[in-house]
């Protein structure tokens, strides 16, 4: 292979052209006369200047250069990796769908809001929720919707001081992000010694200034909060709401419902659940389901079928508002909604059943060369620590790095933060047994490794584009963008 | 059931559950007490074949009226233009489109450099010094901006012009209702008939409306109605008074149009969707963020950076990740995590394409094809002019009939028509906002101009 | 020019011609006489940008009626069958599309290993012991199984049933005009309406056709009216007279039929153009070839074999190239060089996602929705059968109309329909051949055989 | 990466699935009862059993096995790998063009008899023919379809004699192979000392017997035969007829034409001259135009436009009949219509003029090094002789695989056959000026490497996904196909 390092400026040459437009066919404005002084542009922006196969080039060498799962295994926890079937793509590129107006008049884009419409139906009857909004673009603006559904809420009863949202130290980064930025104080509960909210610490923290509490579940170590009745009813008492970080769905579809173990709220991310490809990060979806009580509070506009038409309401005077432009991620939905459509009850309940199959699989043959801090049978994922081989040296990044060579991505690591040298594994549904099998061989021969050659293991990867790279270079050095 | 996407036969079940140790699926999923297990099936449709769904979302499909067959002269933010085939034939390579956020940068080099490339070509466009790798679009990009000004300046009000699209200013007023920032719109110059005014921010209302606690001014320029703002001016007065400027800016202008970085803005955000992404309904899009260096560290959002590896070769991380929430938490600069990298890429591709000629020739197209269609439809004496500022690919026109009943007019000869501003805007009642892209040709541009003519004076069929 | 498929800029054009040596362009083209330059401008139309052409292109395509709007109930040796998307999303990686033709192996192991595949599930569905890398389609895929077992045999006769695909005699006539090679054409069975016949091969004029001169008997299983013919006998029959037996045999069917090479067939061909390639007007389409170990050799076209790599793994190469024009030029196999690899390559991640199941199920799904159809178009009493055998995916009624106005004014109802046998078989006038593949439902053929049965009683809207 | 050298087979596991089809819906035939004894399959065929994403991936992981002109510089001589506008396989993958059965009403298909009429028109402008057939699949099918052509003009003059077709001996392969299917005798003739025709030899040969000569022109050594008009006339003179193989049109396009030389059949490849991609061996598209005597010859139908319709015209009794089902390689001719409409005469006329300056310019910069038989200014292609690197043992092959290293695709070898150890370069227009030079920096270093170090460039390729393959075993003990 040729390394071309170059950066698609570095290959402009003045007076190439890759575009191809028509020619202007009405009179010339005059800029200069018609905009005045200092309205116009002084210096050009340095756009490459490259050819159409150039570009194809550049771009299809890059694409080389990385991952996706059509290439391999990709058991990155918490992300659902699962493959993503092409049939959906081809839908949501037709012309109908994609070359639709969102200012449209909705009786021309019928199709659309029906989709919209069955979609809202289709989730809600998953999640056990009375409605669903599709506005918000990925998980953690679900969250920050429902959390400020939360707020309204609470205002809306007069109850102002509940200021509080709980979270688990175990939950995901966007958790407490998300409650700050809908104005609540943070507030951090331990696990228990199971792996999961510990109770005693709960039933301390509840109090009349909590508003909700946010929970994954499955949560991000892979286990069923089991005594998820007796929290959601611990947290209704004192006044506060349950939010359900739908991330891990993909464990109970079919199965059980947040909206039956008491969750008032809840998100799913139709880029990890529901089979939309994630796109090298985004455009992702994170619809949010509400309880009743809580529909007059979503955001608009909602979604009505009246006399055979469907129509935008926005006529919601409690609404929150909106959270995002438009209808939300309209093309991420539509691939969502073919997925459902063609797994229907039982696909999405075997694929929760074979993706918490695989998971225990791999669990239980690696759980004698590997810590696994919380082991028993776990839902569609599972946490192990690398910190017996840390004592060798080799930490969870180097048996990550060390993936990268053998064709792997690598799980998720140092997460969840409340396991040392974490390895998340989310295997999916859409694998196969044979590959769970040379994957864990894999994973068995670098516990080997590093015991027995501890030292051959930093050096990974070897056989990508590139070795190593200094992430802490970047950081201190900033180079955000190239100058010409 | 079976399912093409489902590996696992029924005999390797049998064995996989004997390898765990478990004797059904049932005890794997015995952490779930049992009142909480669902007793039947979910209630949704049956399950369609490949080949079923197929033609569903034909029936489906064809109840939409879409740009490929309907003229649109509808813009209003999102925007119909042309979108080189190339495009979608690198998005939709596998090793894009299926990858996840690039965690692991060692086999994340295509999208990280794509990445590089996009902020790079955003703070050229911008002139600006560094742009993230996006934000879920032009609407969410604002509400981020108006919270880094906040928390920089430690001030509590933004002011923000009413000639902002309205999407954006209901999107900021969502985010910002439990923030403690309060907003305070600037109204625009708006004149009657006989005496027009600009369209623009008005400058005495602003200035009025500064003071110690304004924490930035935004201003969208094109503005909401196509005119174009006095950013320099304006910008001056944020820095008199310790504000930051905050530019929305359509990209495809910026191609003609001098940057906010260079007349002064401190913050660049807005809808990047017109450089190359479909208008899909609306979503997903595209919102991009660029700023000057003081505010580099308070972005939001993803950025990569470049750096070298253990060889000292050219490379690319995500960097600057102690903003982020998955490291900071609760005192993240932002929750965001999964953004809208392919949309990035799509952009980065087209801009690729397109080149610095491309862009420049599609922004004048815009401006020679709205200004011929402006023209035409006064012309016609059906329709009056509002403003009198020069416009960027749109146009506020007063018709002689409600733009309600002219767009479904027009409808129904295959023309989407404008934005009707009265929902937004009272004191534009009955005014007309038409977008014009490179695309319409001068036959269209007739067309429409004749077919609003004709219901004007009373229907298609006199 | 500027072409944005031309890198080449002004200034690299001129620094370029001063690096060859010459002054000019024209310098470049002096071995041409002058006066063989063309003076003028070609005549064609001035050059489109891509979106004009795009819009030209769906004007054009607008007065198509495709498949995905009209149901197809044409066949006749090119079938509407479904094609699962992620067949085209392979076809579509550049790495298979923009390549040349495999010559060097070691860059070339995705469409060499491809095509080992190809061969390999063609040999397994034929039940021959190799095949080729691909033809043209099936009807010169027959012409040069014809020219193989003539050379092979060394005599000058073919006989072909006429039950045969007329389209692939008229190929085979016009191939084999010059070659010194006579086919002779023998009947099938037809009775009348009160004694129907088989409509399989009369294997009596068969017998008394064969002599000495024989090289090879054409029969063609399901044959042109859909029904099974007995290759077996036929087999025997071309064995005792040491003449070939060629059978042409559609690939579904032997998802559920027994395979040629099972009944005794030396050669097989065909049109493989059912597994996963669209209809496309008519082309491209797939032959395949495939033989009993004795005429591996004599194969005509590209052949993939396997082999070793320098440190002993496996690879595969194109091989057996001493047959090929580029070896033996005059004295080659056949002339092909370039064939029908992506359609090759369609076909195998087609069969590769259908799996021994599925093909199964789609045979079965066709013999199922045509016997329903046949029996539902005889219940009409608009339609009487012609043939009394069993027949695959395909059969031949009588309607009490023309075939040709039936034709049209289904096609007025979204409806394409049957083929009109009359134009090929002057003893089959009026008679109508209707394919019913998997895609149809059983709604859609109610339709169909209600319009039907409309149209014969006097028209759509008695 | 990981190393999977298995077959699709070698993944199927019994009782997977990947197919996703309707359940009948109408009653089951007994199968058995229906067809009897001997007609059902015995045993099953041995199609794979995998899931969709087996599929995807086995066959994306083949794909990266493979190289296309996206990944890089393809100078394959005589094949014309040029860049192929993606527009062209949108347009070409439209439902209203691919899903048209060939047997429709003519009138429910005006869209596509439009198109290969237009081709038609084209197509005879081009080449300076009266009319064109679409109906060859291929270029050696065009050639086979005017060799047909050629024979029946003769026989309609009951000049039935003439049973020679003359080909130069740097022809390419199919040229005989064609004229021998035909039916004719095939008769070689030598290059003069300049690489063209030899004149003295022809006139030695032609005679009555004499059916035709076959050109390619430039020939494949890339020269123009200066002589042409002379050629064409002597042939004309004794009664034969001039068949032009248009692989190398792409040096000509609106500079010269064919007909004009005095050719009176001519083919075009449109797999190469016209953009349309190569597909890895297939499909392609060989048209061929014929000057006005010939057109009652060409092979039905032949589309006309009739009272605003276009219509087949079938009745053409002089016609050879039929090459190939239907009309010729739709979509293909489709891709091709898209390619010139895009350029236009300008268009075409810059690329031709590109192409012949990149072959130039990498010729005047190779001279020094390599050695290059015909030395003078070439079209679009010439070709080098490693004979100088072959007395160190660097033969041409060597040179190919070792430019696999580089990331080249190599250009053609040892054709034509009449240059030792030939590497015919080709780079086309759509090549860049940066790309032309970092392949002639490669290809002068090979050659220094050939002079200092040839050893080293005997191991090629080390960096493919397997190395140098034994073409011999393969010939000499056939594997032909995977057995269970
Ligand atoms: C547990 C959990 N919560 C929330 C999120 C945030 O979702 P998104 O990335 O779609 O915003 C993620 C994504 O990684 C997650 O794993
Ligand atoms: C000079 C020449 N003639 C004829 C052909 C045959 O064309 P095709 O491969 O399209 O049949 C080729 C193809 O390589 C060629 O280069």
């Amino acid at each position: 292979m040729i390394r071309d390092e170059r950066l698609i400026f570095e290959k402009s040459v003045a007076g190439r052209i890759g575009f191809s437009l028509p020619e202007n066919d009405v009179p010339e404005v005059d800029l200069a006369k018609t905009f005045g002084e200092g309205v116009l542009r002084d210096s050009e922006p340095e756009i490459p200047e490259v050819s159409e196969v150039d570009v194809i080039r550049h771009y299809t060498n890059l694409s080389k250069r990385n991952y996706g799962v059509d290439s391999g295994f990709y058991p990155l926890g918490s992300c659902t990796m699962k493959y993503n079937p092409k049939i959906n793509e081809d839908i949501a590129a037709m012309d109908g769908f994609s070359r639709m107006h969102p200012l449209q008049n909705p009786l021309s884009a019928q199709g659309s809001l029906e989709i919209l419409y069955r979609m809202d139906k289709l989730l809600s009857e998953i999640l056990g929720m009375e409605r669903v909004t599709l506005q918000p673009a990925a998980g953690a603006q679900g969250e920050m919707t429902g959390l400020m559904i939360i707020k309204a809420y609470h205002i809306s009863r007069n109850d102002e001081k509940r200021v509080k949202i709980i979270v688990p130290d175990s939950s995901h980064g966007t958790n407490p992000a998300s409650a700050a930025l809908a104005g609540f104080e943070v507030v951090h509960i331990p696990s228990d010694e199971k792996g999961c909210v510990d109770i005693a610490s709960l039933e301390t923290i509840l109090d009349d200034t909590v508003a909700g509490l946010m929970l994954t579940n499955p949560n991000t170590l892979g286990l069923f909060e089991e005594d998820i009745l007796k929290i959601s009813e611990m947290v209704h008492k004192c006044g506060g709401l349950l939010y359900y970080d739908g991330a891990n769905m993909n464990a109970i579809m079919g199965i059980a419902r947040p909206g039956d173990m008491g969750f008032d709220i809840a998100h799913v991310n139709l880029n990890k659940t529901f089979s939309t490809p994630h796109g090298g990060g985004g455009p992702g979806s994170g619809p949010i389901g509400v309880v009743k009580e809580l529909v007059p509070f979503l955001p608009v506009p909602i979604i009505e079928k009246r006399d055979d038409y469907y129509v935008f309401d926005y006529d919601k005077p409690l609404s929150i508002g909106k959270v995002k432009s438009f209808y939300g991620n309209f093309s991420v939905v539509l691939k969502a909604f073919c997925y459902i459509m063609m797994m229907g009850s039982e696909g999405l309940k075997s694929a929760s059943q074979a993706a918490v199959l695989n998971a225990n699989y791999i669990r239980k043959k690696l759980e004698d060369v590997y810590d696994i801090p919380y082991n028993r049978i776990c839902m569609h994922e599972f946490v192990l620590s690398a910190q017996r081989q840390a004592k060798n040296g080799v930490t969870a990044l180097d048996i990550a790095k060390n993936l990268l060579d053998e064709g792997y991505h690598p799980p998720t690591i140092y997460f969840p933060l409340i396991v040392h040298e974490a390895l998340m594994i989310e295997p999916t549904e859409t694998e196969s047994p044979e590959t769970l099998d040379a994957f864990i061989n894999t994973m068995r021969r670098l516990a080997g490794q590093a015991e027995t050659d501890p030292e051959k293991l930093k050096n990974a990867p070897k056989t990508t584009y590139v070795s190593r790279l200094d992430e802490v270079k970047a950081a201190r050095t900033p180079v955000l963008r190239w100058r010409p | 059931m079976k399912s093409s996407y489902i590996p696992m036969t029924r005999e390797q079940q049998e064995a996989m559950l004997a390898a765990v140790g478990v004797n059904s699926m049932e005890e794997l999923f015995s952490a779930i007490p049992e009142e909480l297990k669902l007793k039947k099936d979910l209630n949704i449709p049956d399950p369609l074949s490949e080949h079923e769904l197929n033609k569903q979302m034909l029936t489906l499909v064809e109840q939409n009226f879409d740009s490929s067959w309907n003229l649109c002269f509808l813009g209003a933010g999102i925007y119909d233009h042309f979108i080189p085939s190339a495009v979608k034939h690198i998005t939709s390579r596998q090793e894009f489109y299926t990858a996840y956020t690039p965690y692991q940068p060692e086999i994340s080099q295509g999208i990280l450099q794509s990445i590089f490339e996009y902020q790079t070509m955003i703070s050229e466009l911008t002139g600006m010094d560094a742009a993230n790798a996006s934000l879920y679009d032009g609407a969410t990009a604002l509400y981020e901006a108006a919270l880094l000004a906040a928390r920089y300046t430690d001030r509590k009000e933004v002011l923000v012009a009413r000639s902002v699209n309205p999407e954006y200013r209901k999107v900021l007023y969502s985010g910002l209702k439990y923030s403690g920032i309060t907003i305070k719109e600037i109204e625009f110059l708006n004149g009657t008939a006989q005496d027009k005014k600009s369209g623009t921010l008005d400058s005495g209302l602003l200035q009025a409306a500064i003071n110690e606690n304004t924490a930035a001014i935004v201003v969208q320029s094109p503005n909401f109605f196509g005119i174009i703002e006095d950013i320099k001016t304006i910008s001056q007065k944020a820095k008199a008074a310790d504000a930051l400027l905050i530019a929305v800016c359509d990209p495809i202008s910026l191609g003609i149009l001098e940057s906010p970085g260079a007349l002064g803005a401190d913050i660049a955000v807005g809808e990047a969707q017109p450089l190359g992404n479909p208008m899909n309904f609306g979503g997903p899009l595209l919102g991009y963020f660029a700023v000057k260096s003081p505010y580099i560290r308070r972005m939001p959002g993803r950025i990569a950076g470049q750096t070298t590896d253990s060889e000292g070769r050219r490379g690319f991380v995500l960097t600057l990740q102690a903003r982020e929430q998955h490291i900071r938490r609760e005192k993240a600069t932002s929750n965001i995590c999964t953004n809208q990298a392919l949309c990035a890429l799509t952009a980065t591709v087209y801009l690729s394409l397109m080149g610095k000629k491309g862009l420049k020739e599609v922004a004048r197209q815009c401006i020679n094809k709205s200004d011929y269609a402006y023209k035409a439809l006064l012309e016609t004496g059906q329709a009056d002019g509002v403003f009198d500022a020069p416009f960027f690919r749109e146009f506020v026109v007063k018709p002689k009939i409600s733009p309600e009943r002219l767009n479904n007019e027009l409808l129904s000869e295959s023309i989407i028509g404008g934005y009707d501003l009265s929902k937004d805007y009272p004191e534009l009642e009955g005014c007309w906002l038409v977008a014009v892209t490179e695309k319409r040709t001068r036959t269209e541009i007739d067309l429409f101009v004749r077919k609003v003519s004709k219901i004007c004076q009373g229907g298609i069929f006199i």
